[in-house]
C-alpha cells in the first residue's frame, strides 16, 4: 500500500515536472514583459510589478500591429492556398493508382527535408524576376515549400483512410473526381483541414529566415521578423522588456489556438507524423 | 506510405473510361502542387548546386565562371613537388561543423528520444489532468523559436539569468556561468533549448505509435506477472520501434538542418557553428557565395544519404505497419 | 428489364489472378447470389460488372450491350454496400437524390418524387432529414437501398449488405429485400454473401465461386441437394457434409463404394462402370443420418462429443476414419459420450464424387 | 520623386533621422521613406549583399557601417564629384576609410569609438583616479572589487566589457593589441601583423581579467549585457560606446550621476598607446537607384553641418565634421562630445581597407582565435600563429 | 481444484453502474459460459475475476481466499483474449514461455518442457519459430490457450475467443476448447460468448447477462427448455421463440391463455388462480410449431415468407399479431407464399410469462 502511495506522488511529481518546465520559460517571458528599466536586471520569481508600458510601447510605435497583420495575412492565404492545393493533390496521390505515384510521393517527403539555406539564394532570384518582392506575396510564395509538402503528405495519409465505398458509391451515382473531391471528400475532411490548416498556420507565423530575407520594409514585415528588428533607443540597447512583450503578443494566438485545437493537433501531427 | 509500395501497378492501357477519367483527372490535380513545388524548390535547388560549381561572387553574380570541382576540392603542386589541397573536402572549418552538427544531432536527438518517451508514457497512462499536462507540452511546441531563443538568451544570461538564479540557489553552482559564451557550455545552451522545444514533438509522435499498441497485450503481461520495467522493455519498446524510427528519421533530419536556433543564440560561437550557418556565413558574410553554394549543396547531400541509409538500415516503414 | 452476360470474364492485379475466366448468363429480373469462401473473387466480380474495376479479358455485355469501357453511371446499375457507404455529411434526403442531382436532366420536382416515393416505400420517411449517423445499422441500410432505388437501376448490385448487422435485424432485413424484389419483378438483382442462410433463402440461383472459378450455378434447393462436386456439397450446409475417402467397389446397375472404415454400401447414383477400383468420396449430410438398432447401417463407432444445442444434437462419432462422423439428431435421444451408437439413412441422401472431387449423378 | 533609405539606426535614431527626412520633403519635394534593419550589423550587412547582389531598386541610400565601403564598393554610386564642395570638411581618415580605389563610396554621417567608463564614486572613494594603463586599470578594479564585496556588494565586478565571438570582440581585442603596439592585425599595406610577442601579451593580458575583475560570461556579453552589468551598478569599469552615456545618465539608473568616462587605458611596451577602434555610419547610394540623382542630393542633405549638428545636439552622436566639436550649442547640450575628442583622437579603423571583401572572413577569423584564447582553448601563441596561417590562406596573392 | 464465490460484485466506471450486484457459486472443474447481449458487462465480469480491473463492491473469492486485492498473476488464473494479444514481435515459443521466465524460480529445462508440452497438446509444435503475424487466426488462437496452458492456471478465462475466426475453424476450435476441458478436469474455465452455439455446446452451466445482472443460471438445456423470463426464452434458440402477448384466461387446475387474435388455448403451466385476467406473454419455438391439417391448432394464417435453409424450411405465417409467427418446418412439406395454413405443437412445448416476463412454472 505504501509502495502504492509512493509511486503515486512520485507520478504526479513528475507530471508537475513536464509541466513547470513546459511552461516555464514562457511565464518568465510574460513576468519579464511587465517590467521595465533597471527592475528587468532583477531576477525575480514572482510577478512584482504589472506595468503594461512595454507592451503600450510596442503596439504604439513602430509598425507592430502592421506586422501583426501581415502575419495574420500571409499565415492565412499561405494556409488556404496550401490547402487547395493540397486536397486536390492529395486525392490525386491517395486514390488513383498510377505510375509513379510512388516516386512523387518520396520526392514530397524529399521537399520537407530540404535544408531552407539551399534554396534561399535560388528563391531571392525568383522572386524578384517574379517581381513581388518585398509583398506579403513573396513570403507566400516561398513559404510553400514547407506547408505544401506537409499539407499534402498529412491530407494524402488522412484521405487514404477514408472508405473506399464512399467514393465508389458516388461513381456509381456518377460523380467527376472532381465531385468527389469538393462535394463528397471535402466536407469529410474538415478536421482534417483544421488541423493541417493550423499546422501550416503556426509555421508559417513562426518562419524567420524568409521574411527577413524576402522583405526589405516596416510594412511589410511579419512579427517574427519584427521581434528581432526590435531595438532600443540606440544601436546596442536590446530592449528585453518590449522583446517579451511582444514575444507574448506574438505567441499568446498559438497558445490559445493551440489550446483550443490540442487534440486535433494531435491527432494531425501524428497522422502525418511530419513536422509541422 | 508508397515508399514501400513494391508490386508495380498494371498500366492503364486497357483502361476503361473510368480509370482513364481519373489518371487524366489526378495530373490535373497534381500539375498546381507539382508546378509549385517544382519552382519553389525545385529550380532554387539547382541553382545553389549550379552555383556551387562556379566561382560566383554576391557582390557580381553575373560574372560568374564555371570552376567544377574547385570549391569543392583542387590542389595545385608547388615548385617543391608538393601538392596543396583547397577547397570545401579540405577545410577543417567545414569539418568542424559537420562535426559540430552531427555531435548537437546525436545528442538532441537521443535525449530528445529519452524525454520523449518518457513524456509519452506519461501522457499515454490515465489520470486526472492528462488533457492539461498535453495542452501544456505543446506551449513550447508553439512557441516561435526566435521567441524561443530570445526567451531563453534571457533565461541563460550568466549575470540577470534566472537559471543561474536557481542554480546558485540550489548550491548546484558556485558561481555563475555564462552558458552560452563559454565553449563549454554553448551546446550545451543550445541542446537546453533545441530540447525544451522539440521533445513534445517526439512525445507526440511517440504517443501516436504507443497508443497503437493494443491495450490487451498489456492486460496479457499483467496476467503473466511481468513487472512493468520489463513491460517497458519487453514488450512496449519492440511495439513502438517503427513508430520511433520514423520520429527518428525526422528529428534527425531537422537537427541536421538546425539554423534559427543557433543563429540566434550562440551566433558566432565556433563550438556551435553547425553546417547550415557555416553555409549562411559563407553565402552572405564573407564573399565566398560559390563556396557557401557548395556547402548547401553538401548539406543536401548528407541529409539524402543519411536517410537512405537510415532507411535502409533501420528498415523504417513510413507506412507505419500498414 | 437487364439481362447480364459474362464471357471469359478475367480479372488481374498485378500479377495475382483473381478471376480465371467467367462465364455466366443472367436473366432479366433473376436474383443471383454470388457465394464462396472469402477471397474467392465475390466482390471482384460485383465490382467489375458494377464498373469500378477494370476488366482485363473478356466481354461484359448488360441488356445485350457490351459496357466493359463504360463508366458505372451509365451501366445503369446501382450498388448497395456493405458499410453503406452513405455519404456522412448529407441528410438522407440528399443522399437519396444525389445522383440525380448529378445525373442533370432530372427536374427539382421529379427528384423529390422519386426520392419520396423509394423512401415511402422503405418506411424511412420520417427520417428524411437526418444525417446518416442519428441512424440505426438497419435505417441506414436502409437508406442506402433507397438511394440505389432511387437511381432506378436495371441491375441492382449488394455486396454483402447485412454483414454489419446483428442477428435479429439480418432476419428482418433480409427479409425486405426479399419483398423489394418481388416488388420489382423486372430489376435484376446480384447479391454477395459468405452466409449460407442469406443465399439460400434469397436467391433464384446461387453462383458458387471458389479461388476465382464458378463451381457451380444454380438454384439453392438443387445445389443443396445435387452438388456438382465436393466443393459445393461441404460449403453448403451447417455443419458440413460429412465427406469419407472411399473405394468405388462396381459402377454400371449396382453401383456399390466402400468408404473407408465401413462396409461396402449400395448408392444411388450413375457410376460408370469403368470407374470400379478408383477412389473417391463418399458424403452424407449430418441431418441425413439418423442412429438406428437395426442391422443395416452406414457407419458404427463411438460419440466422442455431444452438443446440444437446443432443439437439436451434433453428436461426433469416432467411426475410425481422421474426422468423426456428425450427425444431427433430435434432442429428444439420449445418447450420451462414450456409447456406441450405428447410424444409418435413406440411400437416395447419399452422395459420391470421384477422384477428382465431381460428382456421379444421383438417380 | 519617393526615396527609401535603409537603416539600422533604431529608436531615438530613428526618430532624429524622421525628423530630419521631414525637413528634407519639406525643401526638396521628394518623399522619403525609412526601412528599418535589425540592430544587428552583421544581420544587416548580409542582407544589403543579397539585395544589392540581385540588384534591388527599391533601396535608394543604405546606411553603412564604416568597414562595409571596400566590400559594397562596387554596388554603389561613386559620390566624388557630386561631393567636392564638402568632403573637405570631414575628418580625412573617415574620408579616407570610405574611399575604394580613389572612388568615394559613402559620405560620413556621424562616427563612434568607445571610451572607458568608470565609477567616479568609487574611485573617489578608495583614493583612485581613472586609470593610464590596463595593469593599472586591473589593479584598481580588483582592489575595489574585493573590498566593496567584502562590505557586501557580492555582485560587483571590475571591468566588463564586449568578449562574445563577434564584430564588437574584434573591435575590443584591436584596442588591446593596438595599445599594446602590436599592429592592427593587418597592416594598411596588407601585410599581416598580428601574430607577434606583444599581440600575445595584450590578449594574455585580457584572459587574466576573465575571472579575476570580469565575470566568467564576458565571454558571452555584447555592449547591452556590459551595460546591464555597469548600469545596475554591478561594475567599477566598463569599454562601451557613447550610447552608453545617456542611458546611464537616465531617470532609472543606479549610477545617475556617478561615472564618467576617459579615453581606454594603454598596454605595456615600446609603442603603447591608447586605442580606440573607429566606429561609425555613413550614406551611400545603391547604383540599382532608380533615383540617382535625388538620392545624392538627399545624402548630401543628411551629411550636411546642420544636419550633423542637430544630430549631435539631439541623438549624441558624434559629428564627422571636424568644425562641430568646437561648437558652442553642442557642448552646451552635449557636453560629452568635445570631450570624446580626445578619445577619437587615439580611434584605429578595423584592417578593412586592405583587406577589402574578405574583411569579414578575417574579422570572424580574428575574434574567433580571441576567444579560443580567453575561453583558454589553445595558449594565446597558437592561436595567433594559426591565425596567421588562416589569413595567409586568405590572402592568397593578395587581397 | 477452484472453486469461484463470487458476493455482491459491482463495478462502477465512474457514474456509470455497469454490474450491480452479481452473485454466482462456481464449481472447481465446472466449464462456466458467460452470455448475454453486446454491453451488458460480461466482458467486465470477466475482467474483474481476472484482477484486471478494481472491483467496486463485493467480495471475490478464488478457492476460499479472497483475491479482491490480489494482482491478477498471484490469482492463479490465466487469460484467452478475444484478439488474441500475442506479442506480435516475439516467437510463438517467446510468447508461451514469455511469463514462464520473468516470473524466475523456473529453470530453462522445465519451462521449454512444459511449453513443448503445451505447443503438442495443441498442435502448434511446428510453428514454435514463427510470429504470430505468420500464422493463420486459428492458429493464433492455439497459441494464445497455449500460453495460458502454460501458466497452468486453477481458472482458465476466456472472452470471446473465436470471434474472430471464421464459421468452419470457429466450429473446429470450439470443440478442441471441449476437448480441453476434458482434459483438464480440476481447471475451472470461464467463457464469455454472444453466440449461442458455443454457449449450449460448451457450458456445464450458463449464466445469462442482461444490463449488469444476472438473468438466470443453470445447465444449457434447463435454461432452453425452461426459461425463467421472457428474456432468457427469448436470447436462446434461433430462430428466436415467438412471443405473443396473452390475457391469462384462467389459472389453476385448468390454465388457459388467449393470445392476441388467437382462440383460447389450454397450457401446461402452474398459473395461480390469481392470475385470472392479467396480462402475459404466451410463447413458443418455430422449431415446436408444425403445421397441422387437423381441427386443433394454435395459429392460423397467411404465408408470407418461406425459405428454403436447405434441410430445414422457415415460414412466416402472418396471423394478424404485428410480428408473424415465425415456424420451422421439414423442407419437404410443400408451402408457398400465399398458402393458408394452421400451425400446431404439442401443449408441452408452450411457454407462458406473467406480466413481468417472468415464467409460470411448467408442469
Ligand atoms: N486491389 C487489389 N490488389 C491485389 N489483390 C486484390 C485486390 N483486391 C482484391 N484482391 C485479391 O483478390 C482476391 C479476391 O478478393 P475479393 O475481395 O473479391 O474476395 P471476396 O470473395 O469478396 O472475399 P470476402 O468474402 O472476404 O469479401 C483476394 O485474394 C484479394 O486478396
Ligand atoms: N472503461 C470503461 N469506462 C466506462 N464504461 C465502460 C468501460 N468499459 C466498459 N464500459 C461499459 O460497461 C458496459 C459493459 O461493458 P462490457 O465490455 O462488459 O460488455 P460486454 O458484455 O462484454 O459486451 P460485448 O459483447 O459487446 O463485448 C458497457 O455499457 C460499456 O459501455
Ligand atoms: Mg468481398
Ligand atoms: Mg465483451
Amino acid at each position: 500500500m505504501l509502495w502504492h502511495i509512493v509511486k503515486r506522488v512520485a507520478f504526479y511529481a513528475l507530471v508537475i515536472g513536464i509541466v513547470v518546465i513546459s511552461l516555464f520559460p514562457f511565464y518568465y517571458a510574460i513576468i519579464t514583459s511587465f517590467k521595465s528599466g533597471t527592475a528587468l536586471f532583477v531576477v525575480n520569481y514572482w510577478p512584482t510589478s504589472f506595468s503594461l508600458a512595454n507592451y503600450t510601447q510596442v503596439l504604439t510605435t513602430g509598425s507592430f500591429v502592421r506586422n501583426l497583420g501581415n502575419s495574420l495575412f500571409i499565415a492565412s492565404v499561405v494556409v488556404v492556398i496550401s490547402l487547395l492545393l493540397a486536397v486536390t493533390a492529395s486525392f490525386a496521390l491517395s486514390r488513383v493508382r498510377f505510375r509513379g505515384r510512388s516516386l512523387l510521393l518520396f520526392t514530397i517527403l524529399a521537399v520537407s527535408m530540404f535544408p531552407q539555406i539551399a534554396v534561399l539564394s535560388g528563391l531571392f532570384e525568383l522572386i524578384r524576376f517574379f517581381g513581388i518582392f518585398n509583398t506579403p506575396f513573396a513570403l507566400i510564395f516561398a513559404y510553400m515549400i514547407f506547408t505544401l509538402p506537409f499539407t499534402v503528405w498529412v491530407l494524402t495519409t488522412f484521405m487514404r483512410d477514408l472508405p473506399v465505398e464512399i467514393e465508389e458509391a458516388a461513381i456509381v451515382d456518377g460523380a467527376s473526381p472532381w465531385v468527389i473531391v469538393t462535394k463528397v471528400f471535402l466536407p469529410l475532411m474538415w478536421p482534417a483541414l483544421v488541423t493541417t490548416g493550423l499546422l501550416a498556420f503556426i509555421a508559417a507565423w513562426n518562419e524567420f529566415l524568409f521574411a527577413l530575407t524576402f522583405t526589405s520594409s516596416n510594412n511589410t514585415r511579419t512579427v517574427p521578423v519584427a521581434i528581432a528588428l526590435l531595438s532600443g533607443a540606440t544601436q546596442y540597447e536590446i530592449p528585453w522588456g518590449n522583446i517579451m512583450a511582444a514575444s507574448v503578443i506574438v505567441t499568446v494566438p498559438l497558445v490559445v489556438l493551440v489550446l483550443i485545437f490540442q487534440r486535433k493537433i494531435i491527432s494531425g501531427l501524428t497522422a502525418g507524423g511530419v513536422k509541422g | 506510405m508508397a515508399v514501400a509500395e513494391t508490386i508495380a501497378e498494371p498500366a492503364a492501357q486497357a483502361g476503361s473510361d473510368l480509370l482513364r477519367q481519373r489518371v487524366r483527372a489526378a495530373w490535373i490535380f497534381l500539375a498546381p502542387m507539382l508546378i509549385v513545388l517544382a519552382l519553389v524548390a525545385g529550380w532554387p535547388l539547382l541553382r545553389s548546386i549550379y552555383f556551387s560549381f562556379t566561382n560566383a561572387s554576391l557582390t557580381n553574380l553575373e560574372a560568374r565562371q564555371w570552376i567544377g570541382f574547385e570549391n569543392y576540392l583542387s590542389w595545385i603542386t608547388l615548385k617543391s613537388g608538393k601538392t596543396v589541397y583547397d577547397g570545401l573536402l579540405v577545410d577543417p572549418l567545414w569539418w568542424k561543423s559537420v562535426w559540430n552538427t552531427v555531435r548537437f544531432t546525436i545528442v538532441s536527438v537521443t535525449l530528445e528520444t529519452i524525454f520523449g518517451m518518457m513524456v509519452a508514457l506519461v501522457l499515454n497512462a490515465d489520470f486526472r489532468g492528462r488533457g492539461i499536462v498535453r495542452a501544456a507540452i505543446l506551449v513550447p511546441w508553439a512557441i516561435p523559436t526566435i521567441v524561443s531563443a530570445k526567451m531563453w538568451a534571457w533565461m541563460l544570461n550568466d549575470q540577470f539569468g534566472i537559471i543561474n538564479d536557481i542554480l546558485l540557489n540550489l548550491g548546484l553552482i558556485s558561481q555563475k556561468i555564462a552558458w552560452t559564451a563559454n565553449p563549454d557550455t554553448a551546446m550545451l545552451a543550445v541542446l537546453i533549448v533545441d530540447i525544451w522545444k522539440t521533445t513534445p514533438f517526439m512525445a507526440l509522435l511517440i504517443l501516436a505509435g504507443l497508443q497503437m499498441i493494443p491495450g490487451d497485450i498489456y492486460e496479457a503481461a499483467k496476467i503473466d506477472g511481468v513487472n512493468p520495467v520489463k513491460v517497458f522493455w519487453k514488450v512496449t519498446l519492440p511495439l513502438v520501434r517503427p513508430a520511433l524510427m520514423v520520429a527518428i528519421i525526422f528529428r534527425m533530419l531537422d537537427a541536421l538542418r538546425i539554423f534559427d536556433l543557433i543563429y540566434v543564440l550562440t551566433a558566432n560561437n565556433a563550438q556551435t557553428k553547425t553546417m547550415s550557418v557555416f553555409a549562411r556565413e559563407n553565402l552572405f558574410d564573407f564573399d565566398k557565395f560559390a563556396y557557401g553554394s557548395a556547402a548547401s549543396t553538401m548539406l543536401f547531400l548528407i541529409l539524402t544519404v543519411i536517410t537512405i541509409l537510415y532507411i535502409i538500415i533501420g528498415k523504417v516503414n513510413f507506412e507505419g505497419g500498414r | 428489364m437487364a439481362g447480364l452476360l459474362l464471357r471469359g470474364i478475367k480479372k488481374t492485379y498485378g500479377t495475382v489472378k483473381v478471376l480465371h475466366g467467367i462465364d455466366l448468363d443472367i436473366k432479366s429480373g433473376e436474383f443471383i447470389v454470388f457465394v464462396g469462401p472469402s477471397g474467392c473473387g465475390k466482390s471482384t466480380l460485383l465490382r467489375l460488372i458494377a464498373g469500378l474495376e477494370d476488366i482485363t479479358a473478356g466481354t461484359l455485355q448488360i441488356d445485350g450491350e457490351v459496357v466493359n469501357q463504360l463508366a458505372p453511371s451509365k451501366r445503369g446499375i446501382a450498388m448497395v454496400f456493405q458499410s453503406y457507404a452513405l455519404y456522412p455529411h448529407m441528410t438522407v434526403y440528399d443522399n437519396m437524390a444525389f445522383g440525380m442531382k448529378l445525373a442533370k436532366g432530372h427536374s427539382q420536382d421529379e427528384i423529390d418524387k422519386r426520392v419520396r416515393q423509394a423512401a415511402d416505400v422503405l418506411q424511412i420517411t420520417p427520417y428524411l432529414d437526418r444525417l446518416p449517423k442519428q441512424l440505426s445499422g438497419g435505417q441506414r441500410q436502409r437508406v442506402a437501398i433507397g438511394r440505389a432505388i432511387v437511381r432506378d437501376p436495371k441491375v441492382f448490385l449488394f455486396d454483402e449488405p447485412l454483414s454489419n448487422l446483428d442477428a435479429a435485424l439480418r432476419v428482418q432485413t433480409r427479409i425486405e429485400i426479399n419483398k423489394l424484389h418481388e416488388s420489382m419483378p423486372g430489376v435484376t438483382m446480384i447479391y454477395v454473401t459468405h452466409d449460407q442462410v442469406e443465399a439460400m433463402t434469397l436467391a433464384d440461383r446461387i453462383v458458387v465461386l471458389n479461388a476465382g472459378r464458378v463451381e457451380q450455378v444454380g438454384a439453392p434447393m438443387e445445389l443443396y441437394h445435387n452438388p456438382d462436386n465436393l466443393f459445393v456439397a461441404r460449403f453448403l450446409g451447417s455443419p458440413s457434409m460429412n465427406t469419407i475417402p472411399c473405394v468405388i467397389e462396381s459402377g454400371g446397375s449396382d453401383p456399390r463404394v466402400k468408404p473407408d472404415g465401413c462396409a461396402s454400401i449400395p448408392v444411388k447414383a450413375t457410376i460408370p462402370a469403368s470407374a470400379a477400383g478408383t477412389k473417391g468420396t463418399f458424403g452424407v449430410r449430418p441431418e441425413d443420418l439418423e442412429i438406428t438398432t437395426g442391422d443395416f447401417s452406414i457407419f458404427r463407432g463411438t460419440v466422442d462429443i455431444v452438443e446440444q444445442l437446443g432443439e437439436v444434437t451434433l453428436i461426433y462419432v469416432d467411426v475410425g476414419t481422421t474426422e468423426p462422423v456428425v450427425a444431427k439428431i433430435a434432442n429428444d435421444i439420449p445418447v450420451a459420450k462414450g456409447d456406441k451408437v450405428a447410424l444409418t439413412t435413406e440411400l437416395r441422401h447419399l452422395h459420391v464424387f470421384d477422384e477428382k472431387g465431381i460428382a456421379y449423378p444421383r438417380t | 520623386a519617393n526615396l527609401s533609405i535603409v537603416s539600422g539606426d533604431t529608436g531615438n535614431g530613428l526618430a532624429v533621422l524622421r525628423e530630419k527626412l521631414d525637413i528634407y520633403e519639406k525643401t526638396s519635394g521628394n518623399k522619403v521613406t525609412i526601412v528599418p534593419m535589425p540592430s544587428s550589423t552583421t544581420d544587416q550587412f548580409g542582407q544589403y549583399k543579397l539585395w544589392l547582389a540581385a540588384g534591388n531598386s527599391d533601396i535608394d541610400v543604405y546606411q553603412t557601417d564604416v568597414i562595409w565601403a571596400p566590400q559594397l564598393a562596387e554596388q554603389l554610386v561613386d559620390l566624388t564629384e557630386a561631393t567636392k564642395d564638402v568632403i573637405g570638411q570631414h575628418f580625412p581618415s573617415i574620408v579616407q576609410s570610405q574611399t575604394v580605389n580613389g572612388k568615394l563610396v559613402a559620405m560620413p554621417l556621424f562616427t563612434d569609438a568607445p571610451a572607458l567608463y568608470y565609477r567616479k564614486d568609487l574611485l573617489e572613494k578608495y583614493g583612485k583616479t581613472a586609470p593610464k594603463t590596463w595593469a593599472e586599470l586591473a589593479a584598481t578594479a580588483k582592489e575595489i572589487q574585493d573590498k566593496e564585496r567584502a562590505a557586501g556588494a557580492k555582485d560587483l565586478w571590475g571591468f566588463v566589457w564586449q568578449g562574445n565571438a563577434y564584430e564588437g570582440l574584434t573591435c575590443n581585442a584591436l584596442e588591446w593589441v593596438m595599445s599594446y603596439g602590436g599592429g592592427q592585425i593587418v597592416e594598411p599595406d596588407g601585410e599581416i601583423s598580428i601574430n607577434n610577442p606583444q599581440a600575445v601579451a595584450a590578449i594574455e593580458e585580457a584572459k587574466s581579467w576573465v575571472n579575476t575583475i570580469s565575470p566568467p560570461g564576458v565571454l558571452a556579453y555584447q555592449e547591452e549585457e556590459a551595460r546591464g552589468v555597469w548600469q545596475t551598478g554591478n561594475a567599477v569599469f566598463m569599454r562601451n560606446w557613447p550610447y552608453a552615456y545617456s542611458l546611464g545618465e537616465g531617470a532609472d539608473s543606479a549610477i545617475k550621476g556617478k561615472f564618467d568616462v576617459a579615453p581606454l587605458p594603454a598596454g605595456t611596451g615600446d609603442k603603447a598607446r591608447s586605442a580606440a577602434t573607429l566606429g561609425g555610419w555613413n550614406l551611400a547610394v545603391s547604383k540599382y537607384s532608380k533615383n540617382q540623382k535625388e538620392a545624392i542630393d538627399l545624402v548630401k542633405f543628411l551629411t550636411s553641418k546642420e544636419m550633423q549638428k542637430k544630430q549631435a545636439i539631439e541623438a549624441s552622436n558624434l559629428p564627422t565634421i571636424i568644425d562641430l566639436y568646437d561648437d558652442a550649442e553642442i557642448a552646451k547640450a552635449v557636453p560629452i562630445i568635445p570631450r570624446w575628442k580626445d578619445v577619437f583622437l587615439n580611434a584605429v579603423p578595423r584592417p578593412s581597407a586592405p583587406t577589402k571583401v574578405k574583411y569579414n572572413e578575417v574579422s570572424s577569423n580574428f575574434w574567433t582565435a580571441v576567444h579560443n584564447s580567453l575561453a583558454g582553448s589553445g595558449t594565446t601563441a597558437d592561436n595567433l600563429e594559426l591565425l596567421e596561417a588562416q589569413l595567409t590562406k586568405l590572402k592568397g596573392n593578395g587581397w
